[in-house]
């Protein structure tokens, strides 16, 4: 059964998408265990997958026996295996932490919630394992789709940034899907592995530039790169707490990974490619900085950490276009302390506006006696963001800084630093309201229910376990996951 | 629909083409392996029938496809196509390798055969679909 | 090589009494034993370390292993030692006094004060005992974090500003310094503190340069030097024994303790001369000393005199050790034990004075001198010391730093010295004269503080006072200071005073 | 200089309609018409895909047994994937229009600028 876990890593939350509706209908809680217990599954395929990858290097999965180029194949190596284990293991909080957030809907409406989520964690999925850059649009659009219905589920504001999310979105999907046209007109294949042999014709024809371009602006979209991030803040606003806690952790992270595998692994960051990573520098050194000025400026906190998550995949699309292995290193690792992060404090500030409706600092008086676990879940979570020792983020802005002086990149160097210090302020400014300002009336303990607590504080010492033990995590896994023998930037 | 077109000429009309228009959406699906057609279109055609119905005479006659069996429909025919792949994991080949299935044919006919069913799963998938989006488009007042 | 884990058992006590601390909320007098037995542990645990450094062991423990070749690691080394005895020693005093404080004054949330002075000082034996700069920024940005509650401890709209003003100040710098860590680490893999530093021609020199103004700008924030000291004067809104602890001995030391690692034990003074760093340093050290003073002399409230005489007396620290002379640097190393002491002293007289009359304006304190003696007594050993007044501990390290600055070369710097004594005075007789000759008050009982108050303060003041006259009573921190310099600076026999025992 | 002869025709169709979307989906105020010109935008990836399969002279990729060589027929590929393109996009717009019925149900109207207003009023 193991020799087919690529192929079940996509399937098996597909089953349970389809299988969830139905079973709802009859019992809400089966409903919500099958969910769950599918993406457990997953998390074990992707587990299994990263160990036998590590030991075995990369696994080519031919889907329906069609070798490729012919036939859609499945590739997975450390990279992939990682972000798929990403990918489950933070949506398994998420949906647990569901539970009493959808308690009020009817049957129909729980059963489609948790389908959406299972088909957003398929298509996810699908983009993070295939080797075929048609399918990875599939996949890209199966996400896509999936996440415009869940956002929609968040009242009426969520549903005009949705609608707003759908256009930029299907914008951003045409344009790869043009870019995939052009690979496909000057080359003749999708396949990911042909395309990297084919390379030399790639360089010839002229329409390449073009092809890289489209590619590259059609996945900046959809990881909200600076200049083309207007859709994120509004849709993360509005977004139900487990909703906006699931997509702000991993879905713009999954759009990096597919920039990441086309510009880096299959074109080798030559020629255009080369070109656009250095690009893609440049704006990811702009979006740091206006990522965390915006932030600053926010006095909604849900809007405060949307643009505090420009900044951060800025922050990583900077990590990877830097170009030298610690900057690389840094760059993956921040993805998945990112990820932790990001995910617990949205999912607290989603158990604050659904326990108390409010989410403007001014509210936040006294939050900390009001919500003692979950206040401290966002501060673990805050200090991690800030790049405090012994949390995650302290070690991830460890190697992107080793990284940029490597690359004598001082601009880098002082953008980095500038954005912790910029993080410092608007984060540290909650934490004050919350802890140390006396509420006026003696605020009586409202604490979430524990299927909301136990995905946060798990989150949140998940954030501490991944500082302490980083190192474990660096050298067994992430180091295999680099590519091997490119080398960028081309200045 | 709440409010039906139906006049006594849309309804004779509907009752001669109806039949045709079903028999030729099952050919379409039937020869998608070598001939313009498959899953999708089949799926799509049967998918206009129903909502014909729909239009011409209102909610009553659903033709037993309310919502609920759509739903049925759609997540049945996801879960056969997904099956098949799964059923051919089973006799040792690749996720919808579906020619190592022992079907006493040679695999060629195999392919076919597995290929028709995976076709049969997108035109239920298809079709359920189609009738739960326009059911959902039109349902005013209803819970969405 | 001594394979021992009391340093580690030292940083840990604290943090197990703060989480007992909290734990007993409810009962005062249990969870205050709690502080003691902490003070006491910590205090044995490093004095029981004493014997072994001074025979030259090192006393050496890697412990997690965070980055590639970099590991939280921990080492007892002469200066590390001096640092972490003069830190809790005065803890044990300070965690007397506090209790006394708190209860006299009603203070609300003591529970969370003394866990959080528990925190800091475990940090700040962290901070003595570090033995790579990733450590001790590990360390140094959780007393910072442990420390910025007790600087809000009101909760008022005063206290939140300084804190903020504390914050920003403070882990701006942190970022700093990780800046300069990460770029000492790609530069020099692994390295941890040498005496005689480990960047010698190591970089270019404008590499050197940027490296040399990130690293100082980090740890100057704490050592309050001129331009960066804003902090210090707001963050005396604290409650007074954590202006008393934290902001003359723990935080400020720690900042001059990193200034002096990052000297002489990453940096190398040779590699400062060559930059012609060392005479900038040493300029802002010596306009801190006067400008400071001559603040000092324009407050009135007594706390922000102190703490403008903190700022000026922590630039003595750094100017002896920037000068570069082996008695500089071991007068820098002994002011930081003589300027502790004495002031502690006049932070606990000043927390005194404020419970009794609730004011801290000096001009209030007509007569009061005769009501409270013992309390104005200390004062008087202290302000007396501080000015560097013979048979006070601070004369010996005003002693030697005017001594280094002759070594030298630089006679101005003794100028200077000299000149800020009498700023001292300057700033301190006044505050004697209306509380002893001034009017009023002659016929009132004695309003002298509580027993567990005046006692920790006349015992800090006896114990400048005996240091005085003998630096190398007890365990022997002059002798301390002196080894460590020898480490720093080969060959140079330690000077004693006139052959002082 | 392909691209400029009659005979690239098909690619400028291809430029005309991507640009047309483009451009009206930003300017257009009416939410539907948004939606509209997003369809035509993504009709004109399917024309670009359909150009490219085409090869002069070849005929539908149909199986007849009278043509045996493979360049008589036209790739098939593009087509195929451009089947799976035109359900992408019948479902986004599927969803959009749901969108817009709820948004057309709240606010009774879908002109952007009133539906801002309104939202704007409610906040």
């Amino acid at each position: 059964m193991t020799a087919h876990v690529p192929a079940l890593l996509v399937v098996l939350p597909l089953l349970a998408a389809v299988l969830v509706p139905l079973l709802a209908l009859r019992s809400v809680p089966l409903a919500q265990l099958i969910a769950m217990l599918s993406v457990g599954g997953v998390i074990l395929g992707a587990g299994l997958a990263l160990r036998r990858v590590l030991i075995h290097g990369t696994w080519h999965y031919a889907l329906g026996g069609w070798a490729p180029p012919w036939g859609i194949e499945y590739v997975i190596d450390p990279l992939a295996a990682g972000m798929a284990l990403l990918i489950s293991s933070m949506a398994l909080p998420a949906l647990l932490y569901a539970g009493p957030v959808v308690a009020a809907w009817s049957a129909g409406q729980v059963g489609a919630f948790y389908s959406l989520f299972l088909l957003l964690v398929t298509g996810l999925l699908g983009m993070v394992v295939t080797g075929d850059v048609f399918n990875l649009y599939v996949f890209l659009e199966i996400s896509s789709l999936a996440a415009y219905a869940l956002l929609a589920t968040g009242g009426i504001r969520a549903v005009v940034a949705t609608f707003r999310y759908l256009l930029i979105g299907t914008i951003a999907a045409t344009f790869y899907l043009l870019g995939v046209g052009y690979l496909y007109a000057i080359t003749g294949t999708l396949n990911m592995a042909d395309l990297t042999a084919q390379l030399a014709t790639l360089h010839t024809s002229s329409a390449f530039v073009v092809a890289v371009a489209f590619l590259a602006i059609g996945l900046a979209i959809k990881a909200a790169l600076f200049p083309l991030h207007a859709w994120l803040p509004d849709v993360y606003t509005y977004a139900p707490a487990p909703v906006s806690g699931f997509i702000a952790a991993v879905m713009a992270k999954v759009s990096v990974y597919a920039l990441l595998r086309l510009l880096v692994f299959v074109l080798r960051a030559e020629g255009a490619a080369g070109q656009a990573l250095l690009l893609l520098h440049w704006a990811a050194v702009v979006a740091v900085l206006a990522g965390a000025l915006l932030a600053l400026a926010q006095q909604d906190l849900r809007r405060m950490l949307a643009y505090s998550s420009v900044g951060q995949m800025a922050t990583i699309v900077l990590g990877i276009t830097l170009g030298t292995p610690a900057a690389l290193l840094g760059a993956l690792l921040h993805m998945l302390n990112h990820a932790v992060m990001k995910g617990c404090l949205f999912l607290a500030l989603g158990g604050v506006q659904w326990r108390t409706g409010q989410v403007q600092l001014a509210d936040f008086v006294g939050m900390g006696q009001r919500m003692p676990l979950t206040m401290a879940a966002f501060g673990v979570a805050a200090a991690s963001m800030i790049g405090l020792p012994p949390t995650a983020g302290f070690f991830s802005k460890w190697y992107l800084l080793t990284g940029a002086l490597e690359a004598q990149d001082w601009l880098a160097v002082l953008v980095l630093v500038g954005s912790s210090v910029l993080s410092l302020i608007y984060f540290f400014r909650v934490l004050e309201v919350a802890y140390f300002r006396q509420p006026g009336v003696q605020a009586l303990q409202r604490e979430l229910p524990w299927r909301m607590l136990t995905p946060m504080v798990v989150l949140a010492t998940l954030v501490v376990l991944l500082g302490v033990w980083n190192q474990v995590i660096v050298t067994q896994v992430l180091q295999y996951a680099l590519p091997h023998g490119v080398a960028w930037p081309r200045t | 629909m709440k409010t039906p077109f139906g006049s006594l000429l849309l309804d004779a009309a509907c009752r001669l083409m109806v039949p045709f228009i079903l028999l030729f959406a099952l050919y379409v699906v039937a020869h998608g392996h070598d001939s313009p057609g498959g899953g999708f279109q089949g799926g799509t055609i049967l998918a206009a029938t129903m909502i014909l119905m729909r239009m011409v005479h209102g909610q009553e006659h659903l033709w037993g496809l309310h919502r609920l069996s759509a739903l049925r429909l759609a997540c049945a025919g996801i879960a056969l196509y997904a099956g098949i792949g799964l059923l051919s994991v089973l006799w040792q080949g690749q996720y919808l390798d579906y020619g190592v299935l022992p079907l006493p044919v040679s695999t060629a006919r195999a392919h076919a055969l597995g290929i028709l069913g995976i076709e049969i799963g997108v035109v239920m998938a298809v079709a359920g679909v189609f009738v739960l989006m326009f059911d959902a488009l039109t349902a005013w007042g209803e819970d969405d | 090589m001594v394979m021992t884990h009391r340093p580690l058992l030292a940083i840990l006590l604290p943090l197990c009494a703060a989480g007992l601390i909290l734990c007993t909320g409810r009962r005062p007098n249990l969870r205050d034993t709690w502080t003691f037995l902490a003070a006491g542990g910590q205090c044995a645990l490093v004095l029981s370390l004493v014997p072994a450094v001074v025979a030259g062991q090192v006393v050496d423990t890697a412990y997690v292993e965070l980055l590639p070749g970099l590991a939280l690691q921990l080492r007892a080394d002469p200066f590390g030692l001096l640092f972490a005895l003069l830190a809790s020693g005065l803890w044990c005093l300070t965690s007397l006094y506090a209790v006394g404080y708190m209860r006299a004054g009603q203070y609300p949330r003591q529970t969370g004060y003394f866990a959080c002075v528990a925190v800091a000082l475990s940090a700040t034996l962290g901070v003595a005992f570090a033995a790579n700069l990733l450590t001790f920024f590990v360390f140094y940005e959780l007393l910072t974090l442990a420390t910025y509650p007790l600087v809000v401890h009101r909760r008022d709209a005063e206290a939140l500003a300084a804190g903020r003003k504390y914050l920003a100040y403070t882990l701006g710098a942190g970022q700093c310094l990780l800046l300069a860590l990460v770029w000492l680490q790609h530069l020099v893999p692994g390295a941890t503190f040498q005496p005689g530093g480990v960047l010698a021609g190591k970089a270019a020199p404008g590499v050197l340069v940027a490296l040399c103004l990130l690293g100082f700008l980090g740890v100057g924030v704490k050592a309050a030097l001129m331009p960066l000291h804003g902090w210090l004067p707001a963050a005396m809104v604290a409650p007074t024994p954590v202006s008393a602890l934290l902001h003359a001995v723990a935080v400020v030391k720690a900042g001059t303790f990193g200034c002096i690692r990052l000297l002489h034990y990453v940096f190398g003074l040779d590699v400062l001369q060559a930059l012609g760093a060392d005479m900038v340093l040493a300029s802002v050290a010596g306009a801190t000393i006067l400008l400071a003073s001559v603040r000092a002399l324009g407050e009135s409230h007594l706390k922000r005199r102190l703490a403008y005489s903190t700022v000026s007396h922590l630039a003595y620290i750094v100017l002896g050790a920037v000068l570069g002379s082996p008695a500089a640097l071991a007068g820098a190393m002994f002011h930081m034990v003589a300027h502790g002491c004495m002031k502690i002293t006049l932070f606990f007289c000043a927390g005194a004075i404020d419970i009794q009359i609730h004011r801290l304006d000096i001009a209030t304190f007509a007569g009061l001198g005769r009501q409270m003696p013992i309390t104005f007594g200390a004062l008087t050993l202290g302000a007396l010391g501080l000015a560097g007044t013979p048979l006070c501990v601070g004369f010996i390290s005003k002693w030697q730093l005017g001594l280094g600055a002759l070594q030298a070369g630089h006679a101005v710097f003794l100028g200077i010295l000299v000149l800020s004594g009498l700023l001292n005075l300057a700033y301190f007789l006044p505050i004697l004269l209306t509380a002893f000759f001034g009017p009023g008050g002659s016929g009132a009982p004695s309003r002298e503080a509580r027993a567990l108050m005046w006692m920790p303060l006349a015992l800090t003041a006896v114990l400048s006072v005996v240091l005085g006259i003998a630096p190398n009573a007890g365990p022997g921190l002059y002798h301390l200071a002196w080894q460590a310099v020898g480490q720093i600076m080969p060959g140079t026999a330690p000077m004693l005073l006139g052959g002082a025992p | 200089m392909g691209m400029l002869s009659l005979g690239a025709l098909h690619y400028w169709l291809v430029a005309c309609l991507l640009l047309i979307g483009l451009h009206s989906m930003l300017a257009q105020r009416n939410l539907l018409k948004k939606l509209m010109a997003m369809n035509i935008m993504q009709v004109a990836v399917i024309v670009f895909f359909i150009a490219l399969a085409a090869k002069t002279g070849g005929t539908v990729p149909i199986d007849t047994p009278s043509i045996k060589q493979v360049d008589a027929y036209i790739n098939p590929l593009p087509h195929a994937l451009m089947l799976t393109a035109i359900v992408v996009g019948v479902s986004t717009t599927g969803v959009a229009l749901a969108l817009l019925i709820r948004l057309y149900r709240r606010y009774g109207t879908l002109e952007e600028p009133e539906v801002l207003a309104q939202l704007m009023e409610s906040a």
